[in-house]
Protein backbone atom coordinates (compact mmCIF):
# COMPACT_ATOMS: atom_id res chain seq x y z
CA UNK A 1 0.00 0.00 0.00
CA UNK A 2 1.26 3.40 -0.83
CA UNK A 3 -0.41 6.02 1.27
CA UNK A 4 1.96 8.89 1.07
CA UNK A 5 -0.50 11.24 2.61
CA UNK A 6 0.25 12.93 5.87
CA UNK A 7 -2.47 12.71 8.44
CA UNK A 8 -1.86 16.37 9.12
CA UNK A 9 -3.00 17.25 5.63
CA UNK A 10 -6.54 16.32 6.65
CA UNK A 11 -8.61 18.73 8.67
CA UNK A 12 -9.75 15.90 10.88
CA UNK A 13 -11.27 12.43 10.85
CA UNK A 14 -14.33 13.52 8.86
CA UNK A 15 -12.12 15.08 6.21
CA UNK A 16 -10.15 11.85 5.94
CA UNK A 17 -13.36 9.84 5.63
CA UNK A 18 -14.66 12.11 2.87
CA UNK A 19 -11.37 11.65 1.09
CA UNK A 20 -11.69 7.86 1.30
CA UNK A 21 -15.28 7.94 0.10
CA UNK A 22 -14.29 10.08 -2.85
CA UNK A 23 -11.22 8.00 -3.64
CA UNK A 24 -13.22 4.77 -3.63
CA UNK A 25 -16.01 6.43 -5.59
CA UNK A 26 -18.62 5.00 -3.29
CA UNK A 27 -22.06 6.35 -2.42
CA UNK A 28 -21.98 8.40 0.74
CA UNK A 29 -25.45 7.07 1.60
CA UNK A 30 -24.25 3.49 1.29
CA UNK A 31 -20.73 3.44 2.67
CA UNK A 32 -19.03 0.02 2.51
CA UNK A 33 -18.05 0.34 6.12
CA UNK A 34 -15.63 -2.59 6.29
CA UNK A 35 -13.56 -1.34 3.35
CA UNK A 36 -13.53 2.24 4.53
CA UNK A 37 -12.67 1.27 8.08
CA UNK A 38 -9.77 -0.81 6.88
CA UNK A 39 -8.42 2.01 4.77
CA UNK A 40 -8.95 4.45 7.60
CA UNK A 41 -6.76 2.31 9.83
CA UNK A 42 -4.21 2.00 7.06
CA UNK A 43 -3.93 5.76 6.99
CA UNK A 44 -3.48 5.92 10.72
CA UNK A 45 -0.71 3.34 10.58
CA UNK A 46 0.96 4.85 7.54
CA UNK A 47 1.12 8.32 8.96
CA UNK A 48 4.74 8.97 9.73
CA UNK A 49 4.39 11.77 12.12
CA UNK A 50 1.38 13.03 13.88
CA UNK A 51 0.42 15.45 16.52
CA UNK A 52 -0.91 13.54 19.50
CA UNK A 53 -3.67 16.06 20.10
CA UNK A 54 -4.97 15.34 16.63
CA UNK A 55 -4.44 11.62 16.95
CA UNK A 56 -6.98 11.42 19.74
CA UNK A 57 -9.60 12.86 17.40
CA UNK A 58 -8.73 10.33 14.72
CA UNK A 59 -8.91 7.54 17.25
CA UNK A 60 -12.35 8.58 18.46
CA UNK A 61 -13.53 8.18 14.89
CA UNK A 62 -11.75 4.84 14.63
CA UNK A 63 -13.74 3.67 17.60
CA UNK A 64 -16.95 4.90 15.99
CA UNK A 65 -16.16 3.07 12.77
CA UNK A 66 -15.50 -0.17 14.59
CA UNK A 67 -18.69 0.15 16.54
CA UNK A 68 -20.67 0.71 13.32
CA UNK A 69 -18.95 -2.22 11.67
CA UNK A 70 -19.77 -4.45 14.63
CA UNK A 71 -23.41 -3.38 14.66
CA UNK A 72 -23.67 -4.15 10.98
CA UNK A 73 -22.25 -7.62 11.50
CA UNK A 74 -24.29 -8.40 14.58
CA UNK A 75 -27.62 -6.60 14.61
CA UNK A 76 -28.83 -6.01 18.11
CA UNK A 77 -31.03 -8.77 19.45
CA UNK A 78 -34.69 -7.79 19.20
CA UNK A 79 -35.15 -8.66 22.83
CA UNK A 80 -33.24 -5.58 23.87
CA UNK A 81 -34.61 -2.66 21.89
CA UNK A 82 -32.16 0.24 22.17
CA UNK A 83 -34.45 3.13 22.99
CA UNK A 84 -38.16 2.67 22.83
CA UNK A 85 -38.26 -0.37 20.60
CA UNK A 86 -38.29 1.33 17.23
CA UNK A 87 -37.13 -0.61 14.26
CA UNK A 88 -33.35 -0.88 14.05
CA UNK A 89 -31.90 2.03 12.06
CA UNK A 90 -29.01 1.78 9.70
CA UNK A 91 -26.02 2.02 12.04
CA UNK A 92 -24.33 4.26 9.48
CA UNK A 93 -27.11 6.84 9.45
CA UNK A 94 -25.65 9.18 12.05
CA UNK A 95 -22.19 9.12 10.51
CA UNK A 96 -23.64 9.86 7.09
CA UNK A 97 -25.49 12.87 8.44
CA UNK A 98 -22.31 14.13 10.05
CA UNK A 99 -20.35 13.65 6.85
CA UNK A 100 -22.98 15.47 4.81
CA UNK A 101 -23.06 18.38 7.21
CA UNK A 102 -19.31 18.62 7.34
CA UNK A 103 -19.07 18.43 3.57
CA UNK A 104 -21.54 21.29 3.27
CA UNK A 105 -19.37 23.55 5.43
CA UNK A 106 -16.27 22.46 3.59
CA UNK A 107 -17.92 23.71 0.42
CA UNK A 108 -18.83 26.99 2.08
CA UNK A 109 -15.22 27.29 3.21
CA UNK A 110 -13.92 27.09 -0.34
CA UNK A 111 -16.61 29.53 -1.45
CA UNK A 112 -15.39 31.95 1.22
CA UNK A 113 -11.82 31.48 0.03
CA UNK A 114 -12.76 32.37 -3.53
CA UNK A 115 -14.62 35.45 -2.31
CA UNK A 116 -11.61 36.53 -0.34
CA UNK A 117 -9.43 36.10 -3.40
CA UNK A 118 -11.84 38.12 -5.51
CA UNK A 119 -12.67 35.20 -7.78
CA UNK A 120 -16.37 35.85 -7.21
CA UNK A 121 -18.28 39.13 -7.53
CA UNK A 122 -17.84 40.91 -4.23
CA UNK A 123 -17.83 44.37 -2.80
CA UNK A 124 -14.73 46.05 -1.47
CA UNK A 125 -14.53 48.38 1.45
CA UNK A 126 -11.84 50.99 1.70
CA UNK A 127 -8.38 49.73 2.31
CA UNK A 128 -7.07 51.23 5.51
CA UNK A 129 -4.32 53.47 4.35
CA UNK A 130 -1.16 52.93 6.28
CA UNK A 131 -0.76 56.67 6.70
CA UNK A 132 -3.46 56.91 9.31
CA UNK A 133 -2.12 54.13 11.39
CA UNK A 134 1.09 55.14 13.02
CA UNK A 135 0.22 58.77 13.71
CA UNK A 136 -1.20 58.06 17.14
CA UNK A 137 1.41 56.38 19.26
CA UNK A 138 0.52 55.49 22.79
CA UNK A 139 -3.12 54.45 22.96
CA UNK A 140 -3.46 50.72 22.92
CA UNK A 141 -6.24 48.54 24.17
CA UNK A 142 -6.26 44.96 25.26
CA UNK A 143 -8.23 42.77 27.58
CA UNK A 144 -7.43 40.17 30.16
CA UNK A 145 -9.15 37.32 28.31
CA UNK A 146 -7.00 38.21 25.32
CA UNK A 147 -3.88 38.01 27.41
CA UNK A 148 -4.90 34.67 28.83
CA UNK A 149 -5.72 33.34 25.37
CA UNK A 150 -2.28 34.38 24.19
CA UNK A 151 -0.82 32.54 27.14
CA UNK A 152 -2.81 29.42 26.39
CA UNK A 153 -1.91 29.58 22.72
CA UNK A 154 1.79 29.72 23.52
CA UNK A 155 1.73 26.84 25.92
CA UNK A 156 -0.50 24.75 23.75
CA UNK A 157 2.05 25.18 20.98
CA UNK A 158 4.90 24.36 23.27
CA UNK A 159 3.19 21.22 24.41
CA UNK A 160 2.31 20.27 20.86
CA UNK A 161 5.88 20.38 19.65
CA UNK A 162 7.55 17.66 21.66
CA UNK A 163 4.41 15.59 21.13
CA UNK A 164 5.26 15.15 17.49
CA UNK A 165 7.51 12.17 16.90
CA UNK A 166 9.02 10.35 14.05
CA UNK A 167 8.06 6.76 14.56
CA UNK A 168 10.78 4.59 15.89
CA UNK A 169 10.28 0.95 16.64
CA UNK A 170 9.58 0.96 20.32
CA UNK A 171 8.94 -2.18 22.22
CA UNK A 172 5.34 -1.65 23.14
CA UNK A 173 3.00 -4.57 22.98
CA UNK A 174 -0.72 -4.83 23.36
CA UNK A 175 -0.64 -7.13 26.39
CA UNK A 176 1.60 -4.74 28.25
CA UNK A 177 -0.68 -1.85 27.44
CA UNK A 178 -3.77 -3.75 28.54
CA UNK A 179 -2.26 -4.28 31.97
CA UNK A 180 -1.25 -0.68 32.00
CA UNK A 181 -4.76 0.50 31.15
CA UNK A 182 -6.40 -1.74 33.73
CA UNK A 183 -4.06 -0.36 36.33
CA UNK A 184 -4.83 3.22 35.46
CA UNK A 185 -8.56 2.62 35.27
CA UNK A 186 -8.49 1.07 38.71
CA UNK A 187 -7.11 4.37 39.95
CA UNK A 188 -10.17 6.08 38.47
CA UNK A 189 -13.20 4.10 39.62
CA UNK A 190 -15.51 6.68 38.03
CA UNK A 191 -13.84 6.31 34.66
CA UNK A 192 -11.53 8.34 32.50
CA UNK A 193 -12.05 10.51 29.45
CA UNK A 194 -10.92 8.68 26.34
CA UNK A 195 -8.52 11.40 25.21
CA UNK A 196 -6.88 11.55 28.63
CA UNK A 197 -5.85 7.93 28.31
CA UNK A 198 -3.47 8.98 25.57
CA UNK A 199 -1.69 11.82 27.28
CA UNK A 200 0.98 9.43 28.47
CA UNK A 201 1.60 7.97 25.03
CA UNK A 202 5.03 9.08 23.89
CA UNK A 203 4.60 8.27 20.23
CA UNK A 204 2.02 7.63 17.59
CA UNK A 205 2.85 3.96 17.64
CA UNK A 206 2.46 3.78 21.36
CA UNK A 207 -0.90 5.54 21.11
CA UNK A 208 -2.05 3.09 18.46
CA UNK A 209 -1.02 0.11 20.54
CA UNK A 210 -2.77 1.68 23.51
CA UNK A 211 -5.86 2.04 21.37
CA UNK A 212 -5.74 -1.56 20.25
CA UNK A 213 -5.31 -2.61 23.87
CA UNK A 214 -8.40 -0.62 24.75
CA UNK A 215 -10.41 -2.23 21.96
CA UNK A 216 -9.34 -5.66 23.21
CA UNK A 217 -10.40 -4.82 26.76
CA UNK A 218 -13.77 -3.63 25.48
CA UNK A 219 -14.13 -6.84 23.50
CA UNK A 220 -13.27 -8.93 26.56
CA UNK A 221 -15.89 -6.92 28.48
CA UNK A 222 -13.38 -5.83 31.07
CA UNK A 223 -13.88 -2.23 30.15
CA UNK A 224 -16.83 -0.20 28.95
CA UNK A 225 -16.66 2.86 26.71
CA UNK A 226 -19.65 5.18 26.62
CA UNK A 227 -20.44 8.31 24.68
CA UNK A 228 -23.41 10.45 25.73
CA UNK A 229 -23.72 12.59 22.67
CA UNK A 230 -22.41 11.95 19.22
CA UNK A 231 -18.94 13.37 19.22
CA UNK A 232 -19.14 14.05 22.89
CA UNK A 233 -16.50 12.81 25.20
CA UNK A 234 -16.03 9.11 25.38
CA UNK A 235 -15.81 7.85 28.90
CA UNK A 236 -13.90 4.67 29.64
CA UNK A 237 -14.69 2.68 32.76
CA UNK A 238 -13.85 -0.65 34.32
CA UNK A 239 -16.62 -3.21 34.26
CA UNK A 240 -16.89 -5.26 37.35
CA UNK B 1 -26.82 74.94 11.64
CA UNK B 2 -25.79 73.50 8.30
CA UNK B 3 -27.91 73.57 5.18
CA UNK B 4 -29.46 70.23 4.24
CA UNK B 5 -27.11 69.90 1.29
CA UNK B 6 -24.15 70.30 3.58
CA UNK B 7 -25.45 67.81 6.09
CA UNK B 8 -25.74 65.32 3.30
CA UNK B 9 -22.17 66.06 2.25
CA UNK B 10 -21.00 65.72 5.84
CA UNK B 11 -22.68 62.32 6.13
CA UNK B 12 -21.05 61.22 2.90
CA UNK B 13 -17.66 62.29 4.25
CA UNK B 14 -18.29 60.45 7.50
CA UNK B 15 -19.29 57.23 5.76
CA UNK B 16 -16.19 57.48 3.62
CA UNK B 17 -13.79 58.12 6.46
CA UNK B 18 -15.09 55.71 9.06
CA UNK B 19 -13.37 52.37 9.06
CA UNK B 20 -16.46 50.71 10.49
CA UNK B 21 -20.19 50.75 9.78
CA UNK B 22 -21.86 53.79 11.33
CA UNK B 23 -25.12 53.33 13.24
CA UNK B 24 -27.94 55.69 12.25
CA UNK B 25 -28.12 57.13 15.76
CA UNK B 26 -24.46 57.99 15.81
CA UNK B 27 -24.65 59.78 12.47
CA UNK B 28 -27.67 61.77 13.69
CA UNK B 29 -25.87 62.70 16.89
CA UNK B 30 -22.75 63.90 15.10
CA UNK B 31 -24.56 66.03 12.51
CA UNK B 32 -26.98 67.24 15.15
CA UNK B 33 -30.33 66.61 13.50
CA UNK B 34 -33.19 64.24 14.42
CA UNK B 35 -32.83 60.55 13.61
CA UNK B 36 -35.79 60.59 11.17
CA UNK B 37 -34.25 63.40 9.12
CA UNK B 38 -30.92 61.60 9.11
CA UNK B 39 -32.68 58.48 7.94
CA UNK B 40 -34.26 60.46 5.09
CA UNK B 41 -30.89 61.80 3.97
CA UNK B 42 -29.31 58.36 4.15
CA UNK B 43 -32.09 56.94 1.99
CA UNK B 44 -31.42 59.67 -0.56
CA UNK B 45 -27.75 58.78 -0.57
CA UNK B 46 -28.55 55.09 -1.01
CA UNK B 47 -30.78 55.87 -4.02
CA UNK B 48 -28.35 58.27 -5.65
CA UNK B 49 -25.44 55.89 -5.47
CA UNK B 50 -27.58 53.02 -6.66
CA UNK B 51 -27.87 54.78 -10.01
CA UNK B 52 -25.70 53.46 -12.77
CA UNK B 53 -22.73 55.65 -13.36
CA UNK B 54 -21.66 55.07 -9.77
CA UNK B 55 -19.22 52.32 -8.85
CA UNK B 56 -19.75 52.73 -5.13
CA UNK B 57 -22.85 52.29 -2.99
CA UNK B 58 -24.17 53.07 0.47
CA UNK B 59 -25.17 49.85 2.22
CA UNK B 60 -26.96 49.22 5.47
CA UNK B 61 -26.03 46.22 7.60
CA UNK B 62 -26.84 45.25 11.16
CA UNK B 63 -23.95 47.31 12.49
CA UNK B 64 -24.83 50.47 10.52
CA UNK B 65 -24.23 52.24 7.24
CA UNK B 66 -21.08 52.09 5.17
CA UNK B 67 -19.75 52.84 1.72
CA UNK B 68 -18.38 50.08 -0.45
CA UNK B 69 -17.88 49.29 -4.12
CA UNK B 70 -20.57 47.59 -6.21
CA UNK B 71 -19.89 43.91 -6.78
CA UNK B 72 -20.15 44.35 -10.56
CA UNK B 73 -16.77 46.04 -10.64
CA UNK B 74 -14.90 43.51 -8.53
CA UNK B 75 -12.41 42.63 -11.21
CA UNK B 76 -11.29 46.22 -11.68
CA UNK B 77 -10.99 46.80 -7.97
CA UNK B 78 -9.10 43.57 -7.46
CA UNK B 79 -6.54 44.76 -10.01
CA UNK B 80 -5.66 47.83 -7.95
CA UNK B 81 -5.81 46.47 -4.40
CA UNK B 82 -2.32 46.77 -3.02
CA UNK B 83 -2.61 44.82 0.16
CA UNK B 84 -4.39 41.58 -0.43
CA UNK B 85 -5.46 40.10 2.87
CA UNK B 86 -3.46 37.13 4.03
CA UNK B 87 -5.00 33.84 3.01
CA UNK B 88 -6.83 32.02 5.75
CA UNK B 89 -6.10 28.37 6.47
CA UNK B 90 -8.63 25.70 5.52
CA UNK B 91 -9.31 25.15 9.23
CA UNK B 92 -9.99 28.85 9.75
CA UNK B 93 -12.31 29.00 6.74
CA UNK B 94 -14.29 25.95 7.85
CA UNK B 95 -14.67 27.33 11.35
CA UNK B 96 -15.79 30.70 9.98
CA UNK B 97 -18.24 29.00 7.63
CA UNK B 98 -19.87 27.19 10.53
CA UNK B 99 -20.06 30.31 12.67
CA UNK B 100 -21.43 32.37 9.79
CA UNK B 101 -24.35 30.00 9.21
CA UNK B 102 -25.04 28.78 12.72
CA UNK B 103 -24.46 31.93 14.73
CA UNK B 104 -24.69 32.39 17.61
CA UNK B 105 -22.90 29.11 18.14
CA UNK B 106 -20.88 27.48 20.92
CA UNK B 107 -17.47 25.89 20.73
CA UNK B 108 -18.92 22.44 21.34
CA UNK B 109 -21.34 22.86 18.44
CA UNK B 110 -18.49 23.80 16.11
CA UNK B 111 -16.42 20.86 17.32
CA UNK B 112 -19.32 18.47 16.75
CA UNK B 113 -19.47 19.53 13.10
CA UNK B 114 -15.75 19.65 12.32
CA UNK B 115 -14.81 16.69 14.47
CA UNK B 116 -11.73 18.39 15.86
CA UNK B 117 -10.99 20.69 18.75
CA UNK B 118 -11.73 24.33 18.07
CA UNK B 119 -10.26 26.22 20.99
CA UNK B 120 -7.05 27.43 19.42
CA UNK B 121 -8.74 28.30 16.16
CA UNK B 122 -11.40 30.33 17.96
CA UNK B 123 -8.70 32.22 19.84
CA UNK B 124 -6.93 33.04 16.64
CA UNK B 125 -10.14 34.19 14.90
CA UNK B 126 -10.99 36.32 17.93
CA UNK B 127 -7.51 37.84 17.80
CA UNK B 128 -8.03 38.71 14.14
CA UNK B 129 -11.36 40.33 14.93
CA UNK B 130 -13.27 38.08 12.52
CA UNK B 131 -15.50 36.70 15.25
CA UNK B 132 -16.66 38.00 18.60
CA UNK B 133 -18.13 36.61 21.77
CA UNK B 134 -21.82 37.33 22.15
CA UNK B 135 -22.98 36.29 25.57
CA UNK B 136 -23.50 32.78 26.82
CA UNK B 137 -25.91 30.03 25.96
CA UNK B 138 -28.35 29.32 28.76
CA UNK B 139 -27.58 25.64 29.04
CA UNK B 140 -25.54 23.84 31.70
CA UNK B 141 -22.01 25.18 31.73
CA UNK B 142 -23.20 28.45 30.13
CA UNK B 143 -20.82 28.15 27.16
CA UNK B 144 -19.71 31.28 25.29
CA UNK B 145 -21.55 32.04 22.04
CA UNK B 146 -19.66 33.18 18.97
CA UNK B 147 -20.82 35.42 16.10
CA UNK B 148 -19.12 36.90 13.04
CA UNK B 149 -18.13 40.59 13.02
CA UNK B 150 -18.31 43.44 10.46
CA UNK B 151 -14.63 42.67 9.89
CA UNK B 152 -15.73 39.25 8.62
CA UNK B 153 -18.07 40.85 6.08
CA UNK B 154 -15.29 43.18 5.03
CA UNK B 155 -12.77 40.41 4.47
CA UNK B 156 -15.11 38.41 2.27
CA UNK B 157 -16.61 41.42 0.51
CA UNK B 158 -20.18 41.02 1.74
CA UNK B 159 -22.72 43.71 2.52
CA UNK B 160 -24.49 41.46 5.00
CA UNK B 161 -24.93 37.85 6.04
CA UNK B 162 -27.62 37.57 3.37
CA UNK B 163 -24.78 37.43 0.83
CA UNK B 164 -24.00 33.94 2.07
CA UNK B 165 -25.25 31.34 -0.39
CA UNK B 166 -28.40 29.56 0.71
CA UNK B 167 -28.98 25.86 0.50
CA UNK B 168 -31.63 26.06 -2.23
CA UNK B 169 -29.60 28.38 -4.42
CA UNK B 170 -26.57 26.16 -4.26
CA UNK B 171 -26.57 22.39 -4.44
CA UNK C 1 -16.07 46.50 -23.91
CA UNK C 2 -17.85 48.47 -21.25
CA UNK C 3 -20.11 51.44 -21.88
CA UNK C 4 -18.60 54.81 -20.97
CA UNK C 5 -20.91 55.09 -17.99
CA UNK C 6 -19.69 51.79 -16.66
CA UNK C 7 -16.04 52.67 -17.16
CA UNK C 8 -16.63 55.77 -15.12
CA UNK C 9 -18.27 53.70 -12.41
CA UNK C 10 -15.39 51.21 -12.48
CA UNK C 11 -12.88 54.03 -12.06
CA UNK C 12 -14.86 55.43 -9.15
CA UNK C 13 -14.82 52.00 -7.51
CA UNK C 14 -11.09 51.67 -8.07
CA UNK C 15 -10.33 55.09 -6.59
CA UNK C 16 -12.52 54.30 -3.61
CA UNK C 17 -11.10 50.91 -2.81
CA UNK C 18 -7.42 51.52 -3.42
CA UNK C 19 -5.43 52.40 -0.35
CA UNK C 20 -3.05 54.49 -2.41
CA UNK C 21 -3.28 57.10 -5.18
CA UNK C 22 -3.66 55.52 -8.63
CA UNK C 23 -1.55 56.80 -11.54
CA UNK C 24 -3.50 57.76 -14.68
CA UNK C 25 -1.67 55.16 -16.76
CA UNK C 26 -2.51 52.37 -14.38
CA UNK C 27 -6.21 53.28 -14.38
CA UNK C 28 -6.21 53.38 -18.18
CA UNK C 29 -4.50 50.01 -18.38
CA UNK C 30 -6.93 48.34 -15.98
CA UNK C 31 -10.10 49.64 -17.65
CA UNK C 32 -8.58 49.02 -21.07
CA UNK C 33 -9.12 52.38 -22.79
CA UNK C 34 -6.63 55.00 -24.05
CA UNK C 35 -4.97 57.32 -21.55
CA UNK C 36 -6.61 60.42 -23.05
CA UNK C 37 -10.09 59.01 -22.65
CA UNK C 38 -9.31 57.96 -19.11
CA UNK C 39 -8.09 61.45 -18.40
CA UNK C 40 -11.37 62.88 -19.72
CA UNK C 41 -13.42 60.63 -17.44
CA UNK C 42 -11.27 61.49 -14.43
CA UNK C 43 -11.78 65.20 -15.09
CA UNK C 44 -15.52 64.63 -15.16
CA UNK C 45 -15.33 62.82 -11.84
CA UNK C 46 -13.29 65.66 -10.33
CA UNK C 47 -15.89 68.22 -11.43
CA UNK C 48 -18.89 66.20 -10.28
CA UNK C 49 -17.53 65.59 -6.82
CA UNK C 50 -16.47 69.24 -6.51
CA UNK C 51 -20.14 70.21 -6.52
CA UNK C 52 -21.63 71.04 -3.18
CA UNK C 53 -23.71 68.20 -1.89
CA UNK C 54 -20.65 65.95 -1.94
CA UNK C 55 -18.44 65.46 1.10
CA UNK C 56 -15.78 63.59 -0.79
CA UNK C 57 -13.63 64.65 -3.73
CA UNK C 58 -11.35 63.25 -6.39
CA UNK C 59 -7.90 64.80 -6.12
CA UNK C 60 -4.87 64.52 -8.33
CA UNK C 61 -1.43 64.48 -6.77
CA UNK C 62 1.99 63.55 -8.07
CA UNK C 63 1.45 59.91 -7.20
CA UNK C 64 -1.91 59.74 -8.95
CA UNK C 65 -5.64 60.10 -8.35
CA UNK C 66 -7.43 59.34 -5.14
CA UNK C 67 -10.70 59.90 -3.32
CA UNK C 68 -10.67 61.74 -0.01
CA UNK C 69 -12.96 63.80 2.20
CA UNK C 70 -13.30 67.58 1.75
CA UNK C 71 -11.55 69.70 4.37
CA UNK C 72 -14.82 71.52 5.14
CA UNK C 73 -16.21 68.47 6.88
CA UNK C 74 -13.14 67.84 8.96
CA UNK C 75 -15.01 68.13 12.27
CA UNK C 76 -17.54 65.48 11.31
CA UNK C 77 -14.93 63.13 10.00
CA UNK C 78 -12.91 63.51 13.16
CA UNK C 79 -15.96 62.69 15.26
CA UNK C 80 -16.43 59.30 13.63
CA UNK C 81 -12.85 58.39 13.04
CA UNK C 82 -12.56 57.78 16.71
CA UNK C 83 -9.07 56.66 16.40
CA UNK C 84 -9.88 53.40 18.05
CA UNK C 85 -7.19 52.70 20.54
CA UNK C 86 -5.06 50.30 18.59
CA UNK C 87 -5.36 46.70 19.57
CA UNK C 88 -2.19 45.18 20.90
CA UNK C 89 -0.75 42.83 18.32
CA UNK C 90 -0.81 39.10 18.90
CA UNK C 91 2.99 39.12 19.16
CA UNK C 92 2.87 41.80 21.83
CA UNK C 93 0.18 39.92 23.74
CA UNK C 94 2.17 36.72 23.67
CA UNK C 95 5.33 38.43 24.86
CA UNK C 96 3.43 40.16 27.63
CA UNK C 97 1.79 36.88 28.60
CA UNK C 98 5.17 35.21 28.98
CA UNK C 99 6.55 38.05 31.04
CA UNK C 100 3.43 38.29 33.18
CA UNK C 101 3.37 34.61 34.04
CA UNK C 102 7.11 33.93 34.24
CA UNK C 103 8.52 37.15 35.60
CA UNK C 104 11.27 38.02 36.20
CA UNK C 105 12.36 36.64 32.87
CA UNK C 106 15.26 37.18 30.46
CA UNK C 107 15.11 37.89 26.76
CA UNK C 108 16.63 34.50 25.97
CA UNK C 109 13.92 32.77 27.99
CA UNK C 110 11.20 34.63 26.10
CA UNK C 111 12.82 33.79 22.79
CA UNK C 112 13.07 30.14 23.74
CA UNK C 113 9.33 30.02 24.33
CA UNK C 114 8.15 32.07 21.35
CA UNK C 115 10.83 30.81 18.99
CA UNK C 116 11.44 34.25 17.50
CA UNK C 117 13.67 37.21 18.31
CA UNK C 118 12.24 39.37 21.05
CA UNK C 119 14.51 42.41 21.07
CA UNK C 120 12.35 44.82 19.08
CA UNK C 121 9.18 43.73 20.80
CA UNK C 122 10.81 44.22 24.22
CA UNK C 123 11.96 47.71 23.23
CA UNK C 124 8.50 48.62 22.08
CA UNK C 125 6.90 47.29 25.27
CA UNK C 126 9.50 49.18 27.31
CA UNK C 127 8.73 52.36 25.37
CA UNK C 128 5.03 51.90 26.10
CA UNK C 129 5.80 51.46 29.75
CA UNK C 130 4.15 48.04 29.91
CA UNK C 131 7.32 46.28 31.07
CA UNK C 132 10.43 47.39 32.93
CA UNK C 133 13.91 46.11 33.56
CA UNK C 134 14.48 44.66 37.00
CA UNK C 135 18.14 43.92 37.57
CA UNK C 136 20.12 41.10 36.03
CA UNK C 137 20.07 37.36 36.32
CA UNK C 138 23.18 35.99 38.05
CA UNK C 139 24.16 33.62 35.27
CA UNK C 140 26.95 33.95 32.73
CA UNK C 141 26.38 37.04 30.63
CA UNK C 142 24.24 38.58 33.39
CA UNK C 143 21.20 39.08 31.15
CA UNK C 144 18.63 41.75 31.95
CA UNK C 145 15.46 40.60 33.72
CA UNK C 146 12.05 41.91 32.69
CA UNK C 147 8.92 42.39 34.76
CA UNK C 148 5.49 43.90 34.10
CA UNK C 149 4.65 47.41 35.34
CA UNK C 150 1.68 49.06 37.07
CA UNK C 151 0.85 50.43 33.62
CA UNK C 152 0.46 46.83 32.48
CA UNK C 153 -1.98 46.11 35.30
CA UNK C 154 -3.94 49.23 34.35
CA UNK C 155 -4.18 48.25 30.68
CA UNK C 156 -5.69 44.90 31.55
CA UNK C 157 -7.79 46.21 34.39
CA UNK C 158 -6.07 44.20 37.10
CA UNK C 159 -5.43 45.25 40.64
CA UNK C 160 -2.45 42.93 40.99
CA UNK C 161 -0.71 39.98 39.38
CA UNK C 162 -2.91 37.66 41.43
CA UNK C 163 -5.71 38.66 39.05
CA UNK C 164 -3.99 36.76 36.24
CA UNK C 165 -6.22 33.90 35.17
CA UNK C 166 -4.84 30.46 35.98
CA UNK C 167 -5.11 27.41 33.80
CA UNK C 168 -7.12 25.36 36.28
CA UNK C 169 -9.88 27.96 36.45
CA UNK C 170 -10.67 27.36 32.81
CA UNK C 171 -11.09 24.01 31.10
Amino acid sequence: MDYRVRLDSFEGPLDLLLHLIEKNEVDIYDIPIAVITEQYFDYLSAAEEVNLDNLAEFLVMAATLISIKTRMLFPRPDAVPPDGGEEEDDPREELVQRLLLYRKFKEVASYLASRQEGEEPRVYYREDDGRQEDTSPAEVRASLPELFRAFQAIWAEKRAKPASYVVTQADVDVGEKMKDLLYRLRQHPRGMVFQDLFTTAGSRREALVLFLALLELVRQRQVRATQDTSFGRIRVQLLD
Amino acid sequence: MLARDEIKAAIEAMLFASGEPLPLEEIARVVGIPVEDTNGILNELVLEYNKSGHGIQVVEAAAGYSLCTKDTYYQFVKAVRRRPAKKLSQAALETLAIIAYQQPVTRAEIEAIRGVRAERMLNSLLARGLIAEAGRKEVPGRPVLYVTTPEFLKLFGMTGLTDLPREDKEA
